[in-house]
């Protein structure tokens, strides 16, 4: 990913070991996608009548609905049955839903959003009653301290924030340059936290960015609606736009998809075009939009979110089979280029103009040969 | 119009815990204004609600012009040419909508039909015809609740008498009203009588009924005693012994109490707004003062000024010779004051609560113990006697208040303040809408306090009230005192030539 | 009569009525001046607060709010309190997008259909207050989480999107028409709120069903005994509400031309606030038109103003609240109400 | 008296009035059966909602809720209506998180000082409501928004978590207390939800001032002539509301171990809903202590029994609003009140 972080002990150690396992797991899973077609005898043991609870402690929205929607697919297409429970982001609620899973006896645990400080005390019952947890952007640190111990057998998985910001942030440096830019770029930024993980991570590529005098932040927009982001944003941004006549902002940095959404609606209520955006994420929903407004949203950095959901149910069910799993695994991220999307595409066809995206057949999400024979038998 | 004929026969009603009727037969004829008494509880009320449409669980026959009809809806009564103005004004009042509204009200919801919209201009001009046919000088863009109780009265009244009935119903409508307006209201009534309309009208005060009545029905106990024609041989004794079951002595004599040292004196007292004015007068230990004045006087305002319930804004008082400053109700009842307000309603009683909790709700110093704990074994033990000495008419001391009878949600309120260990009490109207035996109790209560060496302030605009009981009265004129007369030395007339601002 | 006098008192304070009367809308005129010449641009020499398209944004930014604060402002007259509204308007939000983009339906079919089911809530609250007797707040408290969860299940717990993959897998075809979003722009959506809101205000002041709603609202007993069919206008009080709550529901999708989970939650609490100090507007002193549509006003002038100042986001709420206060402080201190 | 034998009167319709009165206790009964034999785990032949641990997950998860919920149960008392619970308790959450993690201060000194801060937002209310006559509901709306805004300018926008970077750049040395993390656990976040219902419950139930809090939401006017401290019992139901909200808030942050942003607020409708089911309980027909834990208890055993039963998430509103308005129409629909 990238380099020259300060001195943050949480990510460092984090990074460091993501960047060492992710190799491992390439080697091990080369393996067996070239001995050839599996038979339903190579199916591991044990696979069978599996129940899986996945929680989700997140503001509904469209990236975690995806997201949840790829543990349910891949988890039923496994034969498993799987259970989703939503927690809104309500932390003390998501301990409660957690503790009663674990006490209604589930085999396995996908958990998204938990914070730093609980969830190792929530699911070691989990590990200690045998169940298989894996986890997305939750970590379980003993004591909520990043360079403590790991809760044993949990892995835990993440999108690339790095990667994802400095995909985004060096595609709109690219055309800054292309359209002879003089840096530092004016950059309105839209954000949200701090203490919301994953933006943090992204923002500290944009303030790196920032410290080296390539981006000057003219103004920063932020939510303060939590329950209406969107409306809330384009509310804002309609009211700092007069301030911005066109040609005194270069670009506009949408550390998430739902936030430049707002920002965008502003943009077309004042007819403004001069200012191109540049963002995170991605859904049906902002595929649309950036057809529709080829000229403003130029690209979009995004892990597949359904993808994310598969790749938690696949981790589980190798977790079922007694299959060796490493403690992190980060999701790799591609930049969509506006230009490079037609009228036709949507989440599940990404992919053809989009190369490697979201790729759930490739080794990277491990996807087994097992798991082949054990879909096709659940049919 | 034709006159209107009704008959009713065999009505009951039955609440819980309550015979509020039992096989009432009840008659009269348009073109006559026909009175109606009883003790407080007697049903009086309830027997109009049920003409009224207002009460619609009753049994029985109702025949109007000789047609069976059935009275399940208020709509179906106003059909019927049926208005009635309920003893409690707030609970027929919208208000936060303007006097012409109020007024118009009926006119709006009855007499509509097919129209949809409201002509403003319209609806406040009839409004302030009504008003001025009855002599209410009333701006009608006043929001009702800024109105005093007796303007409210009349805003219910001139409702009534907008449209055209055939019988209409006025329950307890002067007890609010000073003599000036009752007259005014006796002037409009006997018009309407003229107009062929018939009148029910319901009245603790029987001196008023053999103004302007022709028949009498008596009720005791959810029954009718007596039904007949008002002749000058008929006698208020008479009437008092069907209503009360029992013989009651004509004149009511006053004890001598001994009167003792000065117990409060106020010097200049102004309310902040104005509304009552350099106000001076004393009160001695054992002493009854009575203060006289018409509607509008400020005897109210004087009574809510003395319990800080209105602000004072100058002038001293003096408790036992000792100045003492108090800024609330809250304060005034720590320095002994106690006041029995007008507005029973709205400002005696918590409506939704039972019996005892209204009786024991002013003196809770008495029932607390650690922790401020009540003792509610002895709040209830006090209130159960507090009912029986005033002849509360309720199943039990657990009753909403709510449900209980005007006259004895007004006893309810004297209960409470009673039953404090204060050192003045002041009644505003306390006997609006008590019947004459309940009077004559209240009377002897108040005696008993005087007895005690307390001092009592006793404020109605009904001057015979004051003749009975009171040793010394001020009269009141325009929020100020214009005289004080020693009871024993005037007569009513004199007391009416101040309170109108004679000099 | 003696007291002829007393009633026709003057009053000193001529001043304290005037600002008890209009303290709400003189806060609203301070504001606007203070946020004229606080946003003024040196280059331009005008305000860049005080320009016609800034005008447009402020009341595009309200016109939603606005309508269902008026569905709330009906509910408020019969003294009731409809908290359903947030979730009503978000099924609304869901069925009509769902109506393009599933069934592909024209703009009058769907928002006919969408307006009848928002009505829904209405038959619900209805039942449950009417009917049942359950006072208002908690009614409608269990109403909005049927709603909530009815949406939430109807769309399978995600967005309506276009083209979104539905839950069978298919992918759905039916776009939302460049009609129905124009709607959610100016000068429609404004044109709707202020005719909304016209209509609101004549239909409770002017008409008699307005004045016995307010009769209804304010002593339901007296209402009763002078004929009026209390449990009618109740009724009609919230399906008014629902009404409009369905409508705002529906410019919701048309403004953001998706259907966001949770996306009518948000208004619940504003459309309260605009309410409420839409009471204290020219000293009505109950839910009404005119006065629902200052309070969005003033709230959307404060967050449009504020952010224009550079007042950080975090800071906002504080200076909001505080305007409120002061607003609401001025009309109401000195009313004589204890 | 006459009429002494109306007394002893049998009643005809006994289960009318006992369904009136028990009705929320009896759907909380009903309920919780239900959930016991549709949970039933036939391997082990017990039912898995039936279990201690089960329970005391219940008992956990309403926990913060209830104690929430007895702070506005309190200005429901006074007919107020306290809507900066959510705020305050939010405010709460930040500032005792800040307490160890900025400043390293013990606990008791953090939740002394946290209680301390929450009450400013009781003197706000109370110059509001008290003081300046705003009425409640909106000056809890504007105390709302200005506690909200507080917070986030205190946090700078942010979360407040361990280790976190604070604004000026250094790293925040301060450690959550374990004992503090405890308190957010069983046993001690179930005793003193308990602690505080019986607390509540002796307070307006047995006490004068209960007594008169009651007397005051009942008729502000005639509890004020009866010589009640009317507004002294307004504050004291303000304070009390939210120090119970503050008491939330920091077992909100005990819980979770961070501040996370509107943490808070997601708790004011729960507490709405659960204070407003308390009313029915045991025919009370006010906010009372008892009646708001059974609230909390019912919309939390709904909760975990529908998850229990594997309802899914976006069906379980839909379950959760049917089953509230069955136990209050139980309760309401006989009630004599029209
Ligand atoms: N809704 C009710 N529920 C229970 N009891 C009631 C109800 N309404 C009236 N009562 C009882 O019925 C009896 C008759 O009451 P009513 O109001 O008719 O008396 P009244 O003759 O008008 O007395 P007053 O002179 O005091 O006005 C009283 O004992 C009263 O307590
Ligand atoms: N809320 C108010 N606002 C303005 N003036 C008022 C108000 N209440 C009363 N007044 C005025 O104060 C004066 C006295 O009022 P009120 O009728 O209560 O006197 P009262 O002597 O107590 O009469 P009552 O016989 O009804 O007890 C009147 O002139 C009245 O108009
Ligand atoms: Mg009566
Ligand atoms: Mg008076």
């Amino acid at each position: 990913a990238c380099g020259g972080k300060k001195g943050n002990t949480y990510e460092t150690s984090k990074e460091q070991e993501t960047t060492e396992t992710q190799g491992k797991t390439e080697e091990k899973t080369e393996e067996p996608a070239t001995s050839g077609n599996v038979s339903d005898a190579d199916i591991p043991e044990g696979l069978e009548g599996k129940k899986v609870a996945v929680v989700r402690n997140l503001a509904a929205g469209d990236h975690t609905q995806q997201f949840l929607d790829g543990c349910v697919s891949e988890g039923t297409a496994f034969g498993f049955t799987v259970d989703t429970y939503v927690t809104d982001g309500d932390d003390a609620k998501t301990q409660e839903v957690v503790a009663q899973v674990i006490s209604k006896g589930y085999d396995g645990i996908i958990l998204s959003h938990g914070q730093l400080s609980y969830t190792y005390d929530m699911l070691k019952p989990a590990r200690d009653a045998g169940m298989q947890v894996v986890t997305f952007d939750s970590m379980p640190f003993k004591d909520g301290d990043a360079s403590g111990e790991l809760l044993q057998g949990v892995t835990s998985t993440a999108q690339d924030d790095y990667a994802l910001a400095e995909l985004s942030l060096g595609f709109m440096m690219k055309e800054f340059e292309e359209k002879g830019g003089q840096y530092p770029m004016k950059v309105l930024k839209t954000f949200m936290g701090p203490g919301i993980p994953p933006l943090d991570r992204r923002n500290e590529i944009y303030t790196q960015l920032e410290a080296e005098g390539k981006i000057k932040t003219v103004e920063i927009i932020a939510p303060s609606d939590t329950a209406n982001v969107r409306g809330d944003m384009t509310n804002k941004t309609s009211a700092i736009l007069p301030k911005y006549p066109e040609g005194t902002v270069d670009a506009i940095w949408g550390c998430y998809d739902e936030l430049a959404k707002g920002v965008l609606q502003a943009l077309n209520d004042a007819g403004r075009t001069d200012i191109p955006m540049y963002t995170i994420d991605i859904s049906n929903d902002d595929i649309q939009l950036m057809i529709s407004n080829s000229d403003v949203w130029k690209s979009t950095a995004a892990v597949d979110p359904k993808l994310i959901g598969i790749v938690n149910m696949r981790l589980l069910a190798m977790k079922f089979a007694g299959e060796e799993t490493q403690d992190f695994f980060n999701l790799s991220a591609q930049n969509v280029e506006t230009t490079t999307l037609n009228a036709d595409i949507n989440m599940t066809n990404l992919n053809t103009v989009v190369d490697g995206w979201g790729d759930a057949s490739s080794s990277d999400s491990f996807n087994l040969e097992w798991m082949d024979a054990l879909r096709s038998k659940n049919k | 119009m034709n006159e209107i004929k009704l008959e009713m026969k065999n009505i009951s009603i039955e609440f819980p815990g309550v015979k509020a009727l039992s096989d009432v037969d009840f008659k009269m004829t348009g073109g006559t204004i026909h009175a109606l008494i009883g003790a407080n509880g007697a049903g009086k009320s309830t027997l109009m609600k049920v003409i009224a449409g207002a009460n619609t669980t009753y049994t029985g026959e109702i025949y109007v012009d000789g047609e069976p009809v059935e009275i399940r809806s208020p709509k179906s009564a106003k059909d019927l040419g049926i208005e009635i103005v309920f003893q409690e004004v707030d609970t027929a009042l919208i208000p936060y909508l303007s006097v012409a509204e109020n007024v118009m009200f009926n006119e709006m919801v009855n007499n509509m039909k097919r129209k949809q919209v409201v002509n403003w201009k319209d609806i406040r001009k009839t409004a302030k015809e009504t008003l001025e046919r009855l002599n209410v000088d009333l701006d009608v863009n006043t929001i009702v609740s800024d109105l005093t109780l007796a303007q409210k009265q009349m805003v219910l009244i001139a409702r009534c008498v907008v449209g055209k009935c055939r019988l209409l119903i006025l329950d307890e409508p002067t007890a609010p009203l000073s003599n000036s307006e009752t007259e005014e209201l006796f002037r409009i009534v006997r018009e309407l009588k003229k107009d062929g309309v018939g009148i029910i009208f319901i009245s603790h005060r029987l001196n008023e009924l053999f103004e302007i009545c022709e028949t009498i029905t008596v009720m005791r106990n959810g029954k009718v005693v007596e039904n007949m024609p008002i002749t000058p041989q008929l006698q208020t004794k008479d009437i008092v012994e069907l209503m009360l079951g029992r013989k009651m002595e004509e004149n009511y004599k006053k004890k001598n109490v001994n009167i003792g040292d000065v117990l409060l004196e106020v010097e200049g007292l102004t309310e902040e707004e104005g509304r009552v004015k350099n106000i001076s007068l004393n009160v001695k230990r054992g002493e009854i003062i009575g203060i006289a004045g018409l509607v509008g006087a400020g005897k109210t305002e004087l009574c809510k000024t003395l319990f800080s319930a209105l602000k004072q804004s100058s002038g001293t008082v003096k408790l036992n010779g000792k100045a003492i400053k108090y800024k609330s109700p809250n304060a005034a009842v720590k320095h002994g004051f106690a006041l029995v307000p007008e507005e029973r309603r709205r400002e005696g009683v918590l409506i939704t609560d039972p019996v005892y909790s209204n009786i024991s709700i002013a003196s809770m110093k008495k029932y607390t113990g650690l922790f401020s704990v009540v003792n509610s074994l002895k709040e209830r033990k006090d209130a159960c006697q507090m009912i029986k000495d005033l002849g509360i008419k309720t199943p039990s001391e657990n009753q909403e208040v709510a449900l209980l009878s005007g006259g004895n949600q007004q006893k309810v309120v004297l209960g409470k303040w009673l039953n404090s260990e204060s050192e003045i009490y002041i009644f505003d109207e306390p006997t609006k809408g008590i019947d004459v035996g309940a009077k004559r109790d209240m009377y002897e209560l108040i005696e008993r306090l005087v007895a005690q060496g307390k001092g009592v302030i006793y404020a109605s605009c009904e001057f015979q009230e004051i003749l009975t009981l009171a040793d010394r009265v001020y009269v009141m004129y325009d929020g100020e005192i214009v005289k004080e007369l020693n009871v024993a030395d005037t007569d009513e007339k004199e007391l009416l030539y101040f309170s109108t601002g004679g000099n | 009569m003696a007291d002829k006098s007393g009633l026709k008192k003057k009053n000193p304070d001529k001043l304290k009525n005037f600002i008890t009367k209009w303290g709400t809308l003189c806060t609203v005129l301070i504001v606007f001046v203070i946020f004229t010449f606080a946003n003024w641009s040196k280059e331009t020499n005008s305000s860049i607060f005080l320009t016609s398209n800034n005008m447009i944004t402020i009341l595009r930014s309200i016109s939603i709010t606005a309508i269902i604060a008026i569905g709330l402002t009906f509910s408020l007259a019969v003294n009731g309190m409809d908290l359903s509204i947030g979730a009503n308007a978000n099924l609304a939000d869901f069925v009509v997008m769902t109506m393009f983009v599933w069934y592909n339906m024209s703009i009058g079919t769907s928002i006919i259909l969408t307006l009848i089911i928002g009505l829904a809530a209405a038959v619900i609250n209805c039942i449950l207050i009417v009917k049942l007797k359950i006072p208002d707040m908690v009614a409608a408290l269990s109403v909005m989480f049927m709603f909530q969860g009815v949406a939430m299940t109807y769309s399978n717990g995600g967005a309506i999107t276009q083209r979104m993959t539905r839950p069978n897998g298919e992918v759905a075809t039916g776009l939302v028409p460049e009609a129905f979003r124009a709607l959610g722009k100016e000068p429609w959506l404004i044109i709707i709120m202020l005719l909304v809101v016209a209509f609101a205000h004549f239909f409770l002041k002017y008409t008699k069903h307005g004045r016995f709603m307010y009769a209804v609202g304010g002593n339901p007993e007296a209402a009763r005994l002078s004929g009026i069919p209390v449990n009618k206008y109740r009724i009609l009080a919230y399906f008014l509400s629902s009404a409009f709550a369905a409508l705002g529901g529906i410019f919701i999708a048309a403004r953001v031309g998706t259907a966001q989970v949770n996306a009518g939650a948000a208004y619940l609490m504003p459309s309260v606030a605009a309410a409420y100090i839409g009471f204290s507007v020219a000293g009505a002193g109950k839910a009404n038109a005119i006065g629902t549509l200052v309070g969005a006003a003033l709230i959307g002038m404060l967050e449009n103003g504020l952010i224009m100042m550079s007042v950080p986001y975090y800071a906002m709420d504080i200076v909001k609240g505080g305007v409120l206060a002061i607003a609401l402080a001025l009309t109401y201190s000195n009313s004589k109400k204890y």
